[in-house]
């Protein structure tokens, strides 16, 4: 029993050095002098070489690139966007856990047929823009197959869970031909009056599509494992459905709550192609800017740690703060 | 004034029948109690009266009103289940008090009867603590607490009970009767413990399998069991029974067991019974060392009991397991043969094949 | 900052710009004009534009904001946006060898800006040949940029190490003069017991590497009778790549990797520099960075012993057309002009060309871009005479030696008869991706170089012909100005 | 219906596009082909090639990162003093955009001024070719999905463990089953569902990976460590060569589809035994 927990300890403390020692690595990059990083590796500060404030005054002066703006757009974008996910996501998965779905394999393909086909022959024949035709061929779709899906029709129904692997294998398509359709889709509401790329809801409305799968896939087995007497309770207390969720139900699953929306952010913060394709000057991202550092030029690690870290900090803070959330023991009233 | 009707109620998961069919009449104020072994279909009943489970056939009525599709929150009801159910973030008072503000009640006269509910239940003390500081016993008296504010037509009651200690189960027993005393509200109590049904009902439903067995007031439950079922079910220990067949011999009708053990009956008694297989069922209280009808079986004592009024001794008779009660200071040894004294006058005879009493 | 600038004004050929810049505010006024300007992300090309759109707003009171895209990501964004005209921006720089894929989008540079002595005072090799497509000016030359060798003087003139070379090999230690004397240096100065390796160069795939094939494949093929047909001949559009000259650019290009770092397969330009300053190899060869870099004592090792010299030449070279090799007496330079700096354009869908224009013509106006060409991480080199005749201005920046050595280099490699243009056709990463996988395997010493050469030139040919030979050949032939 | 409509849109964008001849560059008008993208895509030996790559890379970094994430969460779970603090540090490499994780490991394995090279040079291995060998490339970005993903896996496991009841152990601990006889039958059966689950999201998300490569390797040597998105993306992103890309990821889609499939129907048997 000792020896196993102070192998265990052991382990823990190897992982952990992995772990950490690229990034201490990042740390110290970030505040050497050019001959320090490319003469060969250098430890520690003050003794074997004299830390320098210069990367970050280049950043400060704004010489790499607007790290105000891009900071801020991200923290703008990634927290409306995860929020909304999480809310969104929640909803989603609550209803996806709680009422059972029927849909028919066949009114699934018949949507996907008349959106496809319906969207070629209007852009092709029926002279009509990208966003006209898919908005049209897409309602029709929608409407064919709810009223196709109230008959009776050979094949399989698919249940809630092939629901949610439908969703989940949205995340499965090569995200390079995604981020190019869209940009496609953006320009063409562009055209037609509705501005997206580059604004801040444009934005935000590409990420919360593109986190709802993780969204809906995470919290759905957080409420699964809720206890479902306390949402009856609250049933035959004749509260709503949406205060049940509300006061009840998102409350006791913050710790779940708060592991999606850190996950969520993370995929936002970092998300880097829809980022390069959407925005322009007035919504660039983070990651842009970071990735750039990696110019055609030649690494210039000092800078390229120092744009890191201003990337890494906010997600450890943040990761600190919904730790303490993640670990409340709040569950152990609801039952027993 | 809520009675509850029950008509034909049935209630299937795709291809798997639960209750085939039941019919129950509730009347108003009247406190019943649903108990059966696991799976018997109680709590599916339950809920179907709370309106957490949807009918697949028959009616429920609640006095003049037809409750069956209509959603739980609008029956009027309150339920306590058997986990608590307490919103775990919110403290004992927002516990108590949120259906109210739900319903957008003022918040004073939230207030009010919070506490008043808290001081019912004993509860004034803890009214700001959140339920992951409160004992077993004092949740469940918060989930009672909330049950009581919503002043319902009817309470019903999952288990409430099961997840607590011996002791406290015992106390909250008569709180909840007196409970019921106080505020004469109708009660569907489902348990699984039939001491819990016989001391707390005014009315017992024995379920099996989805039927209702038998519904009657806990003594004619004791005394007149319907089935071979009920007779076991109820009553702790468990009925003895014996297998076997009536015959009339010289000096009047007697059991024979299958193994070739003669019981004489008294006279006339069973008689018509004569000839076909029959169950003969005695309550180990009413198998023990003396009895009125002087009627002595052999027993093969297996293991002893003493419980300190009296001595449970179980064994064989007959080849069928036996439980007798003997008076404190009985000494048997395993091993041992002892003479058991029937009260024939109090036990019960069962048709073999049905399983139904014969009176 | 202010005097400074003036100082350098007064010190240049430039006097119209000047006596602008010191005169009464907005002139040509530009107030409530913002220009948006896209390119990679900074300091290099950036942070030269972002300078010069300073003085630029206290000029003409217009603004200019400067977007920046990662320098890998910087290609597909400028064609999404030209293709669908979804951006609204004003300006974009960009390297020369993506221009075919662009020009049907761009503005033609006014007329007026292509006379007077700032015009003539632009190196011709950029003026004449990269600015111009189809016979219009598109854009203009905001950085010049080729190809050159750096070397570390405290090795070279060693008595020691001269001595050791002369013994073994026969000659003295100079820099190269011919690829064969390159490698042979390098070899010498390869003792990894020391930390020392002979040369660096890029290898890496996605990292410059094939320009650095290219400038040593330009001394074998780059005929002085045949202009333009170093890449494909340019009657019928055939791939020349995998003819003996480029074989031979290969096996050396190949061998050269032997006597340079560990890992180098893995170096990017940035890994070259970052040798170099860290003094871990003799000499290097690659863009003017290397220089300006290696000369800064803040950045480098080797700071005051950085020399510099034109690229190796060769005395035979492949005549593609006769099929053989020609014979020189003397070692013909053949200096490649590669990547060809950074250009500045505007795109026809700008609403503010003649603005934009402006800009552009303040940004590379010998004064801007004189101060720019010697300022540290402007990642702006010599493309004016007036950037190369002006030592003074490098004096900052390098020792008095180093310099002469430095701007030699730039202004005869330029000035060489013999200067090989860089390829430019449309679609060039189809072609460059093709090349760049056969060089990776050909280091990796998968294939020989005849074999990775063959499977270009195949390769090359079906896409050629997919892509239509005909307006292929005519871009082709266009970008090296036949 | 917003966000169905991104959805969806891409999709159908893409599928329509995959039967036509579309370069971007040089602009090209679109021409209906069929199946001819298709067809090419899979007689091309570069296709197979970033097909092996990317199934090895995800095979054995996907089963490294449970090995040691599933092995780190159970000693976090093991209340080790500190352990809190730990939780938060483990976590950190997942919060990282996988460009600056990318970067960070060329810096670190960098033959020149990286410290492993120097560190592995004091025990007598200088100079190992990280990037620059076929094998230790693959190796290397092998080594840096794991140590980027781990901690994935680690927060999702003990989230797991920690759902498991405690009386099982004890019992088992009274019939005096070692802890290795206890985790093989009671921890790692148990907890198989979410195993399942966390490896199928890995694999999926494995099969995406392209910034890593993109920054350390570019690809090469060759197209060694060429991964099926980064394909697409040279394809699609440097050379626009549309219709060809779309082909390219639908092929991918079914890929990764089949893959998945796979992986289910083989530990599917186990997962249904326990439940």
């Amino acid at each position: 029993m000792k020896i196993g927990r102070s192998f265990a300890t052991l382990g823990l403390f190897f992982w952990a050095f992995i772990t950490l020692f690229p990034l201490y690595w990042v740390v110290v990059t970030a505040f050497k002098a050019p001959p320090a990083v490319n003469g060969g590796p250098t430890y520690l500060p003050w003794i074997d070489f004299d830390p320098t404030l210069q990367a970050w005054r280049d950043i400060a002066s704004g010489l790499r690139g607007n790290f105000v703006g891009t900071v801020t757009h991200s923290t703008l974008i990634g927290v409306t966007a995860s929020v909304l996910a999480t809310a969104f996501g929640s909803m989603a998965a609550y209803a996806l856990v709680r009422f059972p779905f029927r849909v028919k394999l066949g009114s699934g393909l018949i949507f996907f047929a008349i959106a496809m086909g319906g969207y070629l022959v209007l852009l092709n024949y029926g002279g009509l823009s990208r966003s006209n035709s898919m908005l049209i061929a897409f309602s029709a779709a929608l409407v064919v197959a709810v009223l196709v899906n109230r008959m009776h029709l050979p094949g399989p129904i698919m249940g809630n869970e092939d629901i949610v692997f439908w969703f989940v294998s949205q995340r499965m398509f090569p995200p390079v031909v995604v981020a190019f359709a869209l940009f496609l889709m953006y320009s063409e509401l562009g055209k037609s009056g509705l501005t997206m790329i580059d604004t801040f809801w444009g934005m935000t409305l590409v990420y919360v599509a593109f986190s709802l799968p993780i969204v809906v896939w995470l919290m759905r087995d957080f409420f699964a494992a809720l206890p479902i007497e306390v949402e009856e309770a609250a049933l035959v207390e004749n509260v709503p459905s949406w205060r049940i969720f509300v006061d009840i139900v998102l409350p006791m699953s913050t710790p779940g709550l708060a592991a999606t929306f850190m996950i969520t952010l993370a995929f936002v913060w970092n998300e880097f192609l829809f980022a390069l394709f959407l925005t322009n000057s007035k919504w660039q991202t983070l990651p842009i800017l970071v990735a750039g550092q990696n110019s055609q030029r030649g690494d210039e690690w000092w800078a390229v740690s120092a744009a890191v870290m201003f990337a890494i900090v906010p997600m450890i803070v943040m990761a600190a703060i919904l730790g303490r959330l993640m670990r409340s023991g709040l569950m152990l009233g609801a039952i027993k | 004034m809520t009675n509850i009707s029950i008509r034909n109620l049935s209630k299937s998961y795709g291809d798997v029948v639960v209750i085939p069919g039941i019919n129950l009449e509730i009347r108003d104020k009247e406190f019943v109690v649903l108990v059966g072994p696991s799976g018997c279909g109680k709590t599916t009943t339950l809920r179907m009266i709370a309106g957490l489970e949807e009918v697949s056939g028959g009616e429920i009525w609640f006095g003049e009103r037809d409750v069956t599709n209509l959603r739980a929150g609008l029956r009027n009801t309150s339920m306590v289940f058997q986990n608590y159910a307490l919103y775990p973030h919110m403290t004992v008072a927002q516990n108590i008090g949120y259906g109210m503000k739900v319903r957008k009640v003022p918040k004073p006269e939230i207030d009010k009867a919070v506490r008043k509910a808290a001081q019912i239940l004993d509860l004034e003390a803890y009214l700001e603590r959140r339920p992951k500081n409160l004992s077993g016993g004092q949740r469940q008296r918060v989930a009672i607490g909330r049950a009581i504010v919503r002043d319902p037509d009817i309470f019903l009651f999952d288990e409430p009970l099961s997840n607590l200690d011996a002791k406290l189960r015992i106390e909250m027993r008569s709180e909840i009767k007196a409970l019921h005393r106080r505020l004469q509200t109708t009660i569907v109590y489902v348990t699984h413990d039939q001491v819990e049904a016989m001391t707390m009902a005014d009315r017992v439903v024995v379920m099996r399998d989805g039927n209702i067995e038998q519904s009657d007031d806990p003594i004619t439950l004791y005394e007149k069991p319907a089935n071979i079922f009920v007779a076991s079910f109820i009553g702790a220990p468990s009925m003895n029974f014996l297998e076997g067949t009536i015959t009339s011999g010289e000096g009047g009708a007697q059991f024979q067991t299958t193994d070739g053990v003669t019981i004489a009956l008294p006279a006339n008694k069973w008689a018509d019974a004569a000839g076909r297989p029959v169950v003969l069922g005695i309550r180990p209280e009413h198998a023990t060392e003396s009895s009125p009808t002087k009627t002595v079986v052999t027993m093969l004592v297996k293991s002893v009991e003493p419980l300190g009024p009296h001595t449970l001794i179980n064994g064989t008779v007959a080849g069928a397991k036996f439980t007798a009660q003997m008076p404190a200071g009985t000494s048997f040894e395993p091993g041992e043969s002892a003479e058991i004294h029937i009260n024939l006058d109090k036990a019960h005879l069962f048709d073999g094949a049905s399983e139904l009493a014969i009176r | 900052m202010r005097s400074l600038l003036q100082k350098l004004a007064l010190g240049t050929a430039s006097v119209a710009l000047s006596a602008g810049m010191a005169s009464a505010a907005c002139e040509p006024n530009y107030e409530g004009v913002k220009l948006t300007y896209i390119t990679q992300t900074g300091p290099y090309i950036a942070s030269a534009i972002v300078t010069a759109a300073e003085s630029w707003s206290a000029q003409t009171c217009g603004t200019v904001e400067v977007v920046e895209y990662p320098w890998s990501e910087l290609y597909p964004k400028f064609v999404t946006s030209l293709t669908t005209s979804a951006a609204n921006f004003d300006g974009m720089a960009f390297p020369p060898a993506w221009a075919p894929d662009f020009t049907s989008f761009l503005s033609e540079m006014p007329a007026a800006m292509r006379q007077g002595p700032d015009w003539e005072d632009i190196h011709p090799t950029y003026r004449d040949r990269l600015m111009v497509w189809n016979g219009k000016v598109l854009s203009q030359t905001m950085d010049g940029d080729l190809h050159a060798l750096t070397y570390r003087i405290d090795l070279f003139e060693d008595p020691k190490e001269m001595a050791d070379f002369k013994a073994k090999y026969g000659y003295d230690l100079a820099p190269p003069k011919d690829w064969k004397e390159y490698l042979e240096i390098a070899e010498f100065f390869t003792r990894p017991d020391d930390n020392l390796w002979g040369t660096a160069e890029a290898y890496r795939r996605g990292g410059q590497q094939f320009w650095f094939f290219f400038s040593h494949a330009a001394s074998y093929t780059n005929h002085p009778d045949h202009p333009g047909a170093m890449f494909f001949d340019p009657d019928t559009m055939d791939a020349q790549i995998n003819n003996p000259g480029w074989v031979r650019a290969l096996e050396e290009y190949v061998e050269s990797s032997k006597f340079a770092p560990p890992g180098s397969l893995n170096f990017s330009f940035g890994e070259v520099n970052a040798a170099v300053s860290g003094g871990q190899v003799a000499m290097s060869i690659g863009w003017g960075d290397t220089g300006v870099i290696s000369a800064d004592p803040k950045q480098s090792k080797i700071a005051g012993n950085v020399g510099s010299d034109v690229l190796p030449g060769s005395t035979d070279i492949w005549n593609a057309t006769t099929n053989e090799w020609s014979n020189y007496d003397e070692i013909v330079r053949s200096p490649f002009m590669a990547f060809g700096g950074w250009q500045a354009a505007v795109p026809e869908f700008s609403s503010n060309k003649e603005a934009s224009w402006h800009f552009i013509q303040h940004l590379t106006s010998p004064a801007i871009s004189g101060k720019a060409a010697v300022t540290g991480g402007t990642g702006v080199n010599p493309y004016r005479f007036s950037h190369a005749n002006n030592k003074e201005l490098w004096a900052d920046l390098f020792t008095p030696r180093e310099a002469e050595e430095y701007l030699a280099a730039q202004v005869n490699s330029l000035d060489a008869k013999n200067v090989a243009l860089d390829m430019r056709l449309p679609a060039y990463f189809s072609y460059t991706e093709i090349l760049e996988i056969e060089l990776s395997k050909a280091l990796a010493g998968d294939v020989s170089a005849k074999e990775a050469l063959d499977t270009v030139a195949a390769e090359w040919n079906s896409l050629t012909d997919e892509l239509g030979r005909d307006s292929q050949l005519a871009a082709y032939r266009s970008a090296m100005g036949l | 219906m917003i966000v169905l409509a991104m959805a969806i849109f891409p999709l159908i964008y893409s599928l329509s596009i995959s039967f036509m001849h579309y370069r971007l560059i040089p602009p090209m008008p679109p021409r209906f082909n069929g199946l001819d993208n298709y067809a090419k895509i899979l007689g091309q030996a570069r296709f197979w090639s970033v097909i092996y790559t990317t199934s090895v890379i995800v095979i054995f970094s996907v089963f490294l990162q449970y090995v040691i994430g599933f092995a780190v969460a159970t000693a976090l779970n093991a209340k080790i003093r500190g352990s809190s603090v730990f939780r938060v540090l483990l976590l950190m490499p997942m919060l990282i955009a996988p460009v600056a994780v990318a970067l960070i490991a060329r810096m670190i394995l960098n033959p020149v001024i990286g410290p492993l090279d120097q560190f592995l040079t004091m025990f007598g291995f200088p100079d190992l070719p990280f990037l620059s060998n076929k094998n230790w490339a693959m190796g290397s970005l092998i080594a840096v999905e794991v140590w980027q993903w781990t901690p994935f896996v680690i927060l999702l496991m003990l989230a797991g463990l920690q759902t498991l009841p405690r009386d099982v152990y004890e019992a088992a601990t009274l019939e005096n089953a070692s802890k290795w006889r206890q985790f093989w039958d009671i921890t790692f059966p148990m907890l198989l569902p979410i195993s399942v689950a966390i490896i199928f999201i890995r694999i999926i998300e494995s099969f995406k990976i392209m910034d890593t490569v993109f920054v350390m390797t570019g690809g090469g040597p060759g197209i060694a460590t060429e991964t099926l998105t980064l394909f697409a993306y040279q394809e699609g992103f440097k050379k626009f060569n549309l219709g060809y890309t779309s082909a390219l990821s639908f092929l991918f889609l079914i890929f990764i589809i089949v893959i998945g499939v796979i992986f289910l129907a083989i530990v599917k048997p186990y997962v249904e035994k326990r439940s």
